[in-house]
């Protein structure tokens, strides 16, 4: 039984950091090489992703538009979310199963989608586009939690409010927002990785002139590997990182990915 | 506080129907209960009192005040749920203390007021507690204090007692009655156990399917049921087909049986009567009594405090219930007083 | 309530079906350009992918590349997942979770780690180096539905098996295979239609030597726009479609996707 | 068919004690129940009699054969689940014959013996049903008609009846005592129903904290309780603190009680003298009785079939059941017959 239990955890371990070993062994070598493990340890990759401007400017270009276009997501969600679950709780179940719709239809077309829509639109390649297709795009990811998390909660508690005096908006203030909260930051935080991550999208909109870091790297590709592109990796999966730890200590993170509290 | 009057409600969920025509008036300052099988309407009655829903048709007014035109939260009702619905986010004193924080009440007097119901429902100091700290029955004593904060005009509770446990059941049963008739608050207990109305009830109000059957003191529902559906579901009941022979008697199982009947009956007409299983005796050899009925005991439940006998007379199988000392297979023979039998329209 | 029911689903209609409707309108284009509303109808560019090598070879060559990568996630999965759940349910109950694994790392890490290790491992751009990454990449969807299927199953029926005089390979073939047969399947086509539609993982690892079908319509970008692309697109939908409609039809979609079927 | 012996049964889970040092003689042909609350180990012991879990110390046989050597599969046990575990993807008469068809039966034979299980269990003609076509009473007894197709030497069932509504119960309960007096196969019955067992059992075997309190008919358990846990698990009591006086009296509430004690109680020790509510006797005038005690009424509980009254004496509550004509804070006097009494170790 135990043997069994280490057995699959190491695998999934394996999984899940196998990657991550490689990309941080590749980040620190000192030859500009794809060597693993590495040859001679340095941080000089890290360093010049911090000194360069062709670097730091990609990146803190996408940490604002996946900071924008998160919030933007979120504040769609939220009323949206509220208003469809106080009246139809069946329909807000629904909602929940929409967080999967980023990744129902193949990437390419919703990019494309996106593309022809700004030509139409005669906004293509304008800075706001990528956004602006970013928030669209995410959107049900803070409308799923935010979902799982009004569906999680008592629907007598806001019955009790209102015989105690409460009115709509007071039950909204009182009961509602701190019992949502940490699902409002947990769909931020979904939304804001995925953008951070986000390729395709990006480079269809905008690609030519709004370059995120994911398209840097790719264009740098062009020109042959670097270690700079593996120790970008590794910060912003140290970023992401950081994100997940605060939601996992500000809210139940298996229970916001759905898990029925009540097992074990 | 004046009576609580129910005009004419009905209600419907799209197709559904809830509640059919329900028309009550409640006495005041007394404990009322409304019992029923799941699904007959009473939650649905209770909700429409609080505000909680909206009635397809019909008005409701506390004396000479019209509740149904004003809004859940401006009715100040307290209310009790199934759930209890505590507010997780707020501790034990901020959750009793609601209700008066959104008045704008200042924290001094709240906190006073809090410790004052903590002690009402016998849970003084635990003010600071975290709810998820409280066991069941305490949640549940919260949940009534939070209820009685602002003094209700009327305090409704819904299967209160339903989460907890068959002996702390039995025991809140009794509290709660004892805590109503101190407050002398005109109280409604929605129910589907039969031995908790008619534990706590002053007035009982039975329905099913969606209607009123009746509503009376408990033992005046238990012993005088106006028709077959609350005799079937306040206790336990023999029902014997039986024929109108005339105004006097009717004819069972092949005996006739002198018996007091409505006079809307008509002879002839088909009727069942019904006769609890205590008012049954059992006798080892032929009694000398005219009500009486020959069988054989199929099958004995002796469950120490009672014991239950069927007994199958002429293919029908009937409870009696009363100590005696015979065997599965004896030949028996039953007999009861005329006074107790009801007779009911089938 | 109505009014607010159905003005919801054309939300979520519009969302979904917008970019769908966008990408077929372009597809539909006489002209060689991307204007929605199409100008003048034609099926011109479904008839050039369909006779032009250059896009009929990466089709198939991406059709045999799911397959195959579906096909050993699959294998993988099914011992891994019901011997896990046969010891310990608890962990079972997590391999659910690993579901998400491919989502959480950003696609980056995941493409440079396995870029990384299949040049350690002197493979770099062989063809099956794609169909082997996509295997362990989306190894845990059917691994996650299997899972599901196990977990919905009642353990008591494996009990009431067993006393009846089944012995364990019995009790699989008769009672627990046709029980999670459609969550096999719905397995096998979440990870069939992802390595279809996957784009990073495939170039990085195998770009140069192996063009699937969405490495050639990024490819294809640098010459410009061309509707072929938006009628490979919709071709690639509708096959997606099919196959979950399938699904849909074997097996319960909200189940398998995590519902709780004693709702509602 | 041989005894079922239970030798020396221990289980843990990890940590958790679920059986602790069990040792049993079952009898042949009867119906035993094991009875206990919740986590007191009695579904545990029953699934480690069908094989489908592993004791950790301890061996059971079934006459001469070693059961608990024999895998699970092997063991020829009918058993019964709380879910009932139908299997959903085969038909009502395929389910039945799974244990057939896995032995090779040819299908004319498993049909056959399928039908004569449904007509058993009073469902004939339902074998082309899907499951999911059955109510909840009609699963429970193809379920039963599924773990008696192969003629099983020992039938188990599991809580089987606590998913069905009351009235169902009750009238099944009577139902599988009868199928077991028919088939003369030995069964066992896990409940935490103490009614039930009551109704049921040939023998009940009283579990509670991981062991067994006591074994013996449900009237000798009823009647003569071997500890507080029996007494106050099987029906209701009343538990009065009282000092031994000497070997034949005890003192309690102020009062001298003339009782027959266990040798082993030495003068002045503490033990309860236990009493059931319904060998109380009222009187609303003191008794010319020498075994009496004086009290207030509390609350009555009038359910109609029985009144329990609640007397207060010298600060302790006692519960009487009876029909009586008194109301709340009359003074009033309790007796007992001393034979009535048990008295029980703290």
């Amino acid at each position: 039984m135990m043997i069994l239990k280490r057995f699959f955890f190491s695998l999934v371990v394996l999984y899940l950091v196998a990657p991550l070993v490689i990309i941080t062994g590749v980040s620190l070598n000192a030859q500009k090489r794809l060597f693993f493990p590495p040859q001679g340890l340095s941080l000089r990759w890290y360093f010049e992703f911090f000194s360069q401007a062709e670097w730091y400017l990609p990146a803190l270009r996408s940490l604002s538009i996946a900071g924008l276009a998160a919030l933007i997501a979120m504040s769609i969600a939220l009323p949206l979310a509220y208003t469809v679950w106080r009246y139809d709780i069946k329909l807000a179940r629904m909602l929940y199963f929409l967080g999967l719709a980023p990744f129902a239809l193949p990437p390419v077309i919703t990019a494309l989608g996106a593309l022809a829509l700004w030509i139409v639109l005669q906004s293509f390649g304008k800075p706001y586009t990528v956004v602006l297709s970013h928030a669209a795009f995410l959107v049900t990811l803070p409308l799923a939690t935010i979902s799982l998390g009004l569906q999680s909660m008592n629907a007598e508690s806001i019955e009790a409010a209102t015989t105690l005096g409460a009115d709509n908006s007071t039950v909204f203030r009182t009961i509602v927002f701190p019992y949502i909260r940490p699902y409002m930051m947990a769909g931020f935080v979904f939304a804001f990785v995925l953008s951070l991550n986000e390729y395709i999208i990006a480079f269809m909109v905008a690609g030519f002139t709004v370059e995120t870091l994911p398209i840097k790297i790719f264009n740098s590709l062009r020109y042959g590997y670097t270690p700079v592109m593996a120790s970008v990796s590794v910060i912003f999966f140290l970023l992401a990182t950081l994100l997940f730890g605060l939601i996992g200590k500000f809210g139940d993170l298996p229970k916001l990915l759905g898990a029925d509290s009540s097992s074990d | 506080m004046p009576n609580l009057i129910i005009q004419a409600i009905s209600k419907r969920f799209g197709q559904t129907v809830a509640l059919e025509d329900v028309s009550l008036t409640l006495p005041e300052a007394k404990l009322i209960c409304f019992l029923g099988p799941s699904g007959c309407g009473k939650t649905t009655l209770l909700r429409l009192i609080a505000g909680l829903e909206q009635a397809s048709s019909g008005k409701i007014f506390l004396g000479e005040t019209e509740l149904s035109a004003i809004a859940a939260h401006k009715r100040n009702i307290g209310m009790v749920f199934q759930s209890f619905a505590l507010f997780p986010h707020l501790n034990v004193a901020n959750n009793i203390a609601y209700g008066l924080k959104i008045r704008g009440v200042d924290k001094l007097t709240r906190l006073k007021r809090a410790e004052e119901l903590l002690e009402l429902v016998q849970l003084s100091g635990l003010g600071k507690r975290h709810i998820s700290q409280l066991s069941g029955g305490q949640r549940q004593r919260i949940a009534m204090a939070r209820a009685l904060a602002l003094e209700p005009d009327l305090f409704l509770l819904d299967e209160p007692l339903s989460a907890l446990d068959a002996k702390l059941r039995e025991a809140m049963q009794v509290e709660l009655k004892l805590l109503q008739q101190r407050l002398g608050i005109t109280t409604i207990v929605v129910t589907h156990d039969q031995q908790e109305a008619m534990t706590m009830a002053d007035v009982i109000v039975v329905m099913g399917e969606n209607r009123v059957q009746q509503i009376g003191a408990p033992l005046e529902i238990y012993h005088k049921p106006k028709n077959r559906f609350v005799a079937d579901f306040i206790g336990s009941n023999n029902f014997i087909p039986a024929l109108v022979k005339d105004t006097q008697s009717v004819s069972a199982l092949g005996s006739i049986f002198e018996i007091a009947l409505p006079k809307s009956l008509k002879v002839g007409a088909q009727v069942a009567l019904s006769i609890r299983p205590e008012k049954l005796q059992l006798y080892s050899s032929e009694p000398p009594k005219s009500s009486k009925l020959a069988g054989t005991i199929k099958f004995i439940r002796d469950l120490g405090s009672t014991v239950e006998t069927f007994v199958e007379v002429a293919g029908h199988e009937l409870s009696v219930k009363g100590i005696q000392h015979l065997a599965t297979g004896d030949k028996v023979w039953l007999s009861f007083d005329p006074a107790d039998a009801v007779i009911l329209e089938v």
